[in-house]
């Protein structure tokens, strides 16, 4: 311990190199988390398995109708069997899986920008652009989205998984940018904002240099959230029949042959796997998402 | 010539009510004040909670709108210089905060903090700006291998020290500071209030210091300002608003501290009773309809109180 | 000595961290009397809120040990309905925070209500009523049967402290204790709250604790003074005493550290170093021995004890003996730099 | 807080109104227009043109708008294009076994969240918390139609306790105690698979709350005036943490809306989010675009009623 000459200050011992990052201090408890951790683990091998096998399979070839080996129940050749058009419900799985991950990750960092944007200009100005930002969000906060999304899946010419995604982003930022907004007003009010304000500091580097840094363990949180959300809405969308396009595998189109009652009692092997990896796969993603929240409390909570 | 000269400042805020949210009235924060300071003294500004002292120096740094009179430092009208003078003005003039946790970014290292300023008015090579923080953190006390640290790792005093280093990285003419000490403990509020008058003298600051806590106060400030619902009720030298108060608000204000010494509590309790009975006999007087102050008038060439307009 | 009301022998409250415990009230005794305001005094994190929750069985996570002895009985050892009848009814508290220690779903006039029904549930609402419009008169609040129905967060600071003070003596407690009754407002308001206290002090005659950081506040109200660090009581003697003979460095240093009215200092003592958080007490020796380094380690003793210096006045430690400021020996220690 | 309710009141207004104007621009994107299905091909264009003409199909938008406003104000959706009947009245005779659907749902809801969220708060961090806060979980991440069609499965499949499709048994006689029996009966499957759903983010709500609740100062000095544990925790912790979620139900609407789509889908159960399916199946857009205002007005009017309780429970905002 040094004494600081001056006003014989301690100056606290700890080392003088380099201090943990917030980020790091927020993985580093996620580890210590066992469910999170094995859910973590979990998540990676399944992205990893989905993504590799999907590299040496052929799209192609697994949707193309078989019609000789229709409802096959599950065997060597097709681990899973078939569906209704012979296809292999393995392979769609794992393509289905793919898709479904991919544009889950799309439309959380699609939406996660523009909420993001949108908070923080609403929270950080306040006054009368956040009065109209969020009027408008609220609105739309309120509004039955899911059948908003479906009715405009059904208007749109030319539909394709790209307009899908757009679709979905459009009516889908609202909730992220509501609790930035919240969260970036509270954080105005602290004299740290205040102080660059007297500085010099302009405006804008004020709200992405001082404010957003702050803010990046809340946006961590609820975008690691959002996608378990955003992967259930677009297989729960697929399942009714207007999320992917039907040439396009994804988990919710395995699942919406259960709708057919026959399969839905006899035939499980085409829509119970399917059924349980989306479980899982949320599942998964919300502990992790709800470990770092736990992290991220602790570390207010202690200051 | 004074270093700054507050002319009539008043700043109000709208209240907004009814079904359609329209501004229905104002708060009248600050309700023409007047005062300026000289170069190298320590100007106090004393008020209750809602009293406007915070407003007041928040409206001089450009925190608050000012909704009319002056602010002349160094003889220009912050109000209506052009953008591009009032940025330079503005490099003059600086502030220190009240609260030592939230004044500093917690997600940015010391270095980065202190930089903020020169990062926006001087440009400077990476290592001239590590060498000049490094300075700046010596100045004031803290250990210059310390600048790669995080804000949480040091006390509430440090901190507060961290927050001055920044406030004079610019050598600023005018430093504002609000309730620098009153978050921290009595030990350390000391250890701070020391360091203040330090620079001061080393480096010919003028303060504007403002506090609700009136031994401090005594301790730090040449001129006093009291200030009660946005209006002066009393300004004069610090001997002459502790010996010689003439406003009963002022009056009530210094009999309501405590006593150090026990054996003049049942005195004070005494006096603090008719300094009570004083106040409530001649409220009426002192303050008109709407319970605000009366404008000042001179008692003597420093002194000057809200008395009665009538009598 | 029959005015005893609390005799309190080596009290120890300790919190778990992570796998241990750590007392941030370390071997206390103290004795609270009939008719006096005992003052605890210290900074923030030297135990004495601690100790105020200690007394009253407040905390609900924490490891008690020692005797708090109340009419025959040793609150420590009591069970959850033995304190429920003591707490509100011989012993009631002040807060620090009137605002957050109100329900702010529930107009006033019933918290108070609710304070004489639950020792008193036989007594009828009209009854009750009555007792409470009574209490809010008694604590000066002007409009009682408008302030009955009022929200907490409809009143101005004073105003909620009274309430808080209303409910504390609502069935004439034999001990008050106030944890930093007034460090929330005004001083103006602080004065007619003090003022409050001691007037109802006359009247109820109770114990009072008063659990403050304000060194004036100790010089206006208390009757003895006991000075806290780092969860041990340092010094403890009655206020005259104390303030003007103050012996334990900590005591000396606090009191030159803070400016006063009366006399303008060109410089403040400043304390060195910081207050030790619950986790870095130091737990041998003397425990402000890091905060004055320039006294000679032998003057401390290796467990330092209260010493009875005089009667009624004890210093803990014996460095109090060979203490001076370094202020005072600049030029021939040149300790200090500028 | 009368002032506090108009100004809410009014804002619902100019929502109402951007609610209206986006199902009018989805309705006009929608392919096709109300002739497209009506009529016979071999018709002459001419005499196309002409009752478009009539029908004010060529009015520019605003006036269309203006026109399509003033029908729906006398609750005149229009034609469905598939039924031959007005929209309507084809909504009408859904409209019923919804709103049982949702008031089923709503209520079970309840009856799960608030045991489960008391229990949850009040012993946190015991086994039985631990057990709660892991079907929360679970609740969560599961979405609503996997659980919907795991619990037809089972329930409805293979143990056949439920029926598996329908709102009634076919054959029982409206207005008697059997019909009611049955309607209750196909109710009560779908409003469980629901409800079990979406009552974890209450549960999880009431949880924090109570936690929150908990560590409040007031609860400390309500134990200062000697109040027992259970006193402190049905008076003040409990009753703090309850009021906020009377007003819930009306923000819950929105939840509904969405869940009613899958769940009757799922259970066959003839109800508007099922008909909303099937209309956009046929094609029947007209019925599409006014169970879309339909189900955004029910919404908006939820999300106004859950404000105003709100305001009226709690002093803080009451009075203003």
């Amino acid at each position: 311990m040094r004494i600081d000459k001056d006003s014989g200050t301690q100056i606290p011992d700890v080392d003088l190199g380099k201090s943990p990052s917030g980020f790091s201090i927020l993985l580093r408890e996620l580890i210590r988390d066992k469910v999170a951790f094995v859910s973590l683990l979990f998540l990676f091998l399944i992205i990893a398995g989905v993504f590799g096998a999907s590299i040496i399979m052929d799209q192609n070839d697994i949707v193309k109708v078989d019609l000789f080996a229709l409802y096959e129940p599950p065997s060597a050749t097709y681990w899973l069997g078939t569906d209704y058009g012979g296809r292999d419900i393995f392979g769609q799985l794992i393509i289905g899986t793919r898709n479904s991950l991919a544009i889950g990750i799309l439309v959380t960092l699609l939406t996660g920008i523009i909420g993001i944007l949108v908070g923080l200009i609403s929270g950080y100005y306040g006054g009368t652009i956040d009065n109209i930002f969020m009027r408008f969000v609220d609105f739309f906060m309120v509004l039955p989205i899911l059948m908003i999304v479906i009715a405009f899946v059904t208007a749109v010419p030319g539909y394709s998984i790209v307009s899908f995604s757009l679709i979905m982003t459009a009516f889908l930022w609202m909730g992220i940018a509501r609790l930035i907004r919240s969260k970036a007003l509270q954080e105005k009010e602290l004299d740290y904002v205040k102080a660059s304000k007297t500085l010099g500091t302009s405006n804008f580097k004020i709200m992405f240099f001082q404010v957003l840094p702050n803010l990046s363990s809340i946006i961590i949180v609820t975008m690691t959230l959002n996608l378990a959300g955003n992967i259930g809405i677009e297989s729960g969308l697929s399942f009714l029949g207007f999320g992917f396009p039907e040439s396009t595998p994804s988990l919710g189109t395995l699942i919406s042959y259960a709708r057919n009652p026959q399969t839905l009692e006899l035939r499980w092997w085409i829509w119970l796997p399917a059924s349980i990896l989306i479980f899982v796969l949320m599942l998964s993603i919300n502990n992790v998402g709800q470990a770092l929240k736990r992290a991220t409390d602790a570390r207010q909570r202690r200051g | 010539m004074s270093l700054i000269e507050v002319e009539n400042l008043k700043v109000h805020f709208p209240i907004r009510g009814g079904v359609f949210q329209t501004v229905k009235d104002h708060v009248r924060a600050v309700d023409g004040v007047s005062f300026s300071i000289e170069q190298g003294q320590t100007y106090g500004l004393v008020g209750e909670s809602g009293s406007g002292k915070t407003t007041t120096g928040r409206a001089i740094i450009g925190l608050n709108d000012i909704t009319s009179g002056k602010v002349l430092f160094e003889g220009k009208d912050l109000a209506s210089v052009s953008k591009k003078e009032y940025i330079d003005v503005r490099k003059d003039i600086q502030m220190i905060f009240q609260d030592p946790f939230s004044s500093l970014n917690p997600k940015k290292r010391v270095v980065d903090i202190v930089a903020e300023p020169l990062r926006n008015y001087e440009k400077l090579s990476g290592k001239e700006e590590r060498i000049r923080v490094q300075e700046l953190m010596e100045l004031v006390g803290l250990s210059p291998e310390a600048i790669y640290k995080y804000p949480h790792e040091f006390s509430g005093g440090q901190r507060q020290r961290i927050g001055i280093a920044r406030a004079i990285a610019l050598n600023p003419k005018l430093i504002i500071a609000d309730e620098p000490v009153s978050a921290l403990d009595v030990s350390v509020q000391a250890q701070v209030l020391n360091f203040m008058r330090k620079i001061q003298k080393e480096l010919n600051l003028t303060y504007l210091f403002i506090s609700h806590d009136l031994g401090i106060i005594r301790h730090m400030c040449d001129h006093i300002g009291i200030m009660y619902k946005g209006r002066y009720v009393e300004h004069g030298t610090s001997e002459e608003i502790f010996t010689n108060p003439q406003h009963i608000y002022t009056k009530r204000l210094i009999a309501a501290i405590p006593d150090s010494d026990p054996k003049n509590r049942e005195l004070h309790y005494e006096k603090r009773k008719l300094v009570k009975s004083e106040y409530d006999k001649l409220e009426k007087d002192f303050f008109d309809e709407e319970g605000l102050p009366f404008s000042l008038k001179s008692i003597s060439a420093t002194h000057q109180v809200a008395l009665p307009e009538r009598g | 000595m029959n005015n005893v009301l609390l005799d309190i022998k080596n009290l120890k409250t300790s919190f778990r961290i992570k796998d241990d415990y750590y007392a941030a009230v370390d071997n206390v005794s103290l004795t609270v009397r009939k008719n006096e305001v005992l003052a605890i005094v210290g900074e923030s994190g030297s135990g004495k809120s601690a100790f105020a929750f200690s007394i009253m069985g407040l905390h609900t996570r924490a490891k008690i040990e020692g005797e708090i002895n109340y009419k025959g009985n040793n609150l420590v050892e009591a069970n959850a309905n033995q304190l429920k009848k003591l707490r509100g009814s011989e012993m009631g508290m002040i807060f620090q925070d009137a605002l957050s220690a109100l329900n702010p779903l529930m107009v006033v006039g019933a918290q108070i209500d609710e304070a004489i029904f639950l020792h008193n549930p036989k007594s009828s609402k009209s009854m009750r009523k009555k007792q409470v419009i009574s209490l809010l008169n008694m604590v000066g609040i002007p409009r009682p049967e408008k302030t009955y129905f009022q929200y907490p967060h409809e009143l101005s600071g004073g105003m909620r402290q009274r309430i808080v003070i209303a409910m504390a003596i609502s069935n004439q407690p034999e001990i008050l204790i106030a944890d930093e009754p007034t460090t929330a407002l005004d001083v103006t308001i602080q004065s007619q709250i003090l003022d409050l206290i001691k007037e109802l002090k006359e009247k109820i005659h109770a114990g009072i604790v008063l659990i403050t950081h304000d060194l004036g506040v100790v010089a206006e109200m208390a009757d003895r003074v006991a000075v806290m660090y780092a969860g041990q009581i340092v010094e403890i003697a009655d206020v005259y005493t104390l303030m003007e003979n103050p012996q334990h460095p900590y005591t000396r240093s606090l009191l030159n550290s803070i400016p006063t009215l009366s006399e303008v200092k060109a410089d403040l003592h400043v304390i060195q170093g910081v207050v030790p958080s619950l986790q870095n007490l130091p737990r041998t020796g003397c425990r402000f021995a890091s905060r004055i380094p320039w006294i000679e380690e032998s003057a401390h003793e290796t467990s330092p004890e209260l010493h009875e210096i005089s009667p009624g006045h004890f210093v803990r430690c014996t460095c109090y003996k060979d203490f001076y400021f370094p202020e005072q020996a600049k030029e021939e220690r040149n300790y200090v730099a500028n | 807080m009368w002032k506090l309710i108009v100004r809410r009141t009014f804002l619902t207004i100019p929502q109402i109104i951007i609610l209206s104007v986006l199902v009018f621009i989805l309705a006009q994107a929608m392919p096709g227009d109300a002739l497209t299905g009506l009529i016979d091909p071999s018709i002459d264009p001419a005499t196309i043109e002409a009752m478009r003409e009539r029908l004010g199909l060529n009015n520019p938008w605003y006036v269309q708008y203006i026109d399509w406003i003033k029908g729906v104000a006398q609750g005149d959706f229009g034609q469905s294009f598939r039924f031959k009947m007005p929209v309507s009245e084809l909504i009408g005779g859904r409209i019923i076994n919804t709103l049982w659907l949702s008031l089923a749902t709503l209520v079970l809801t309840y009856l799960i969240a608030i045991p489960l969220g008391i229990t949850s708060g009040r012993f946190n961090d015991t086994w039985l918390d631990r057990a709660i806060t892991g079907y929360t979980y679970v609740g969560f991440a599961a979405p609503l139609f996997i659980f919907a069609l795991v619990m037809l499965f089972i329930f409805g499949f293979q143990l056949s306790w439920f029926p598996t499709s329908g709102s009634v048994a076919p054959g029982t006689e409206p207005g008697t105690f059997a019909y009611f029996m049955s309607k209750l009966y196909h109710l009560l499957l779908p409003a469980l698979s629901m409800a079990l759903i979406t009552t974890v983010s209450t549960v999880q709500y009431l949880r924090s709350e109570i936690i929150d609740t908990k560590q409040k100062d007031f609860i400390v000095t309500a134990r200062a005036k000697g109040a027992s544990e259970s006193r402190v925790y049905n008076r003040h912790v409990l009753r703090n943490s309850l009021l906020p979620i009377a007003a819930f139900f009306g923000y819950e609407i929105t939840g509904l809306i969405g869940g009613t789509i899958f769940i009757e889908n799922i259970f066959g159960y003839p109800g508007m989010g099922e008909l909303f399916l099937s209309s956009i199946s046929l094609r029947d857009y007209s019925v599409m675009t006014a169970l879309v205002l339909l189900f955004g007005l029910a919404a908006i009017i939820g999300a106004l009623l859950s404000d105003i309780i709100l305001s009226l429970v709690d002093p803080r905002i009451r009075i203003k």
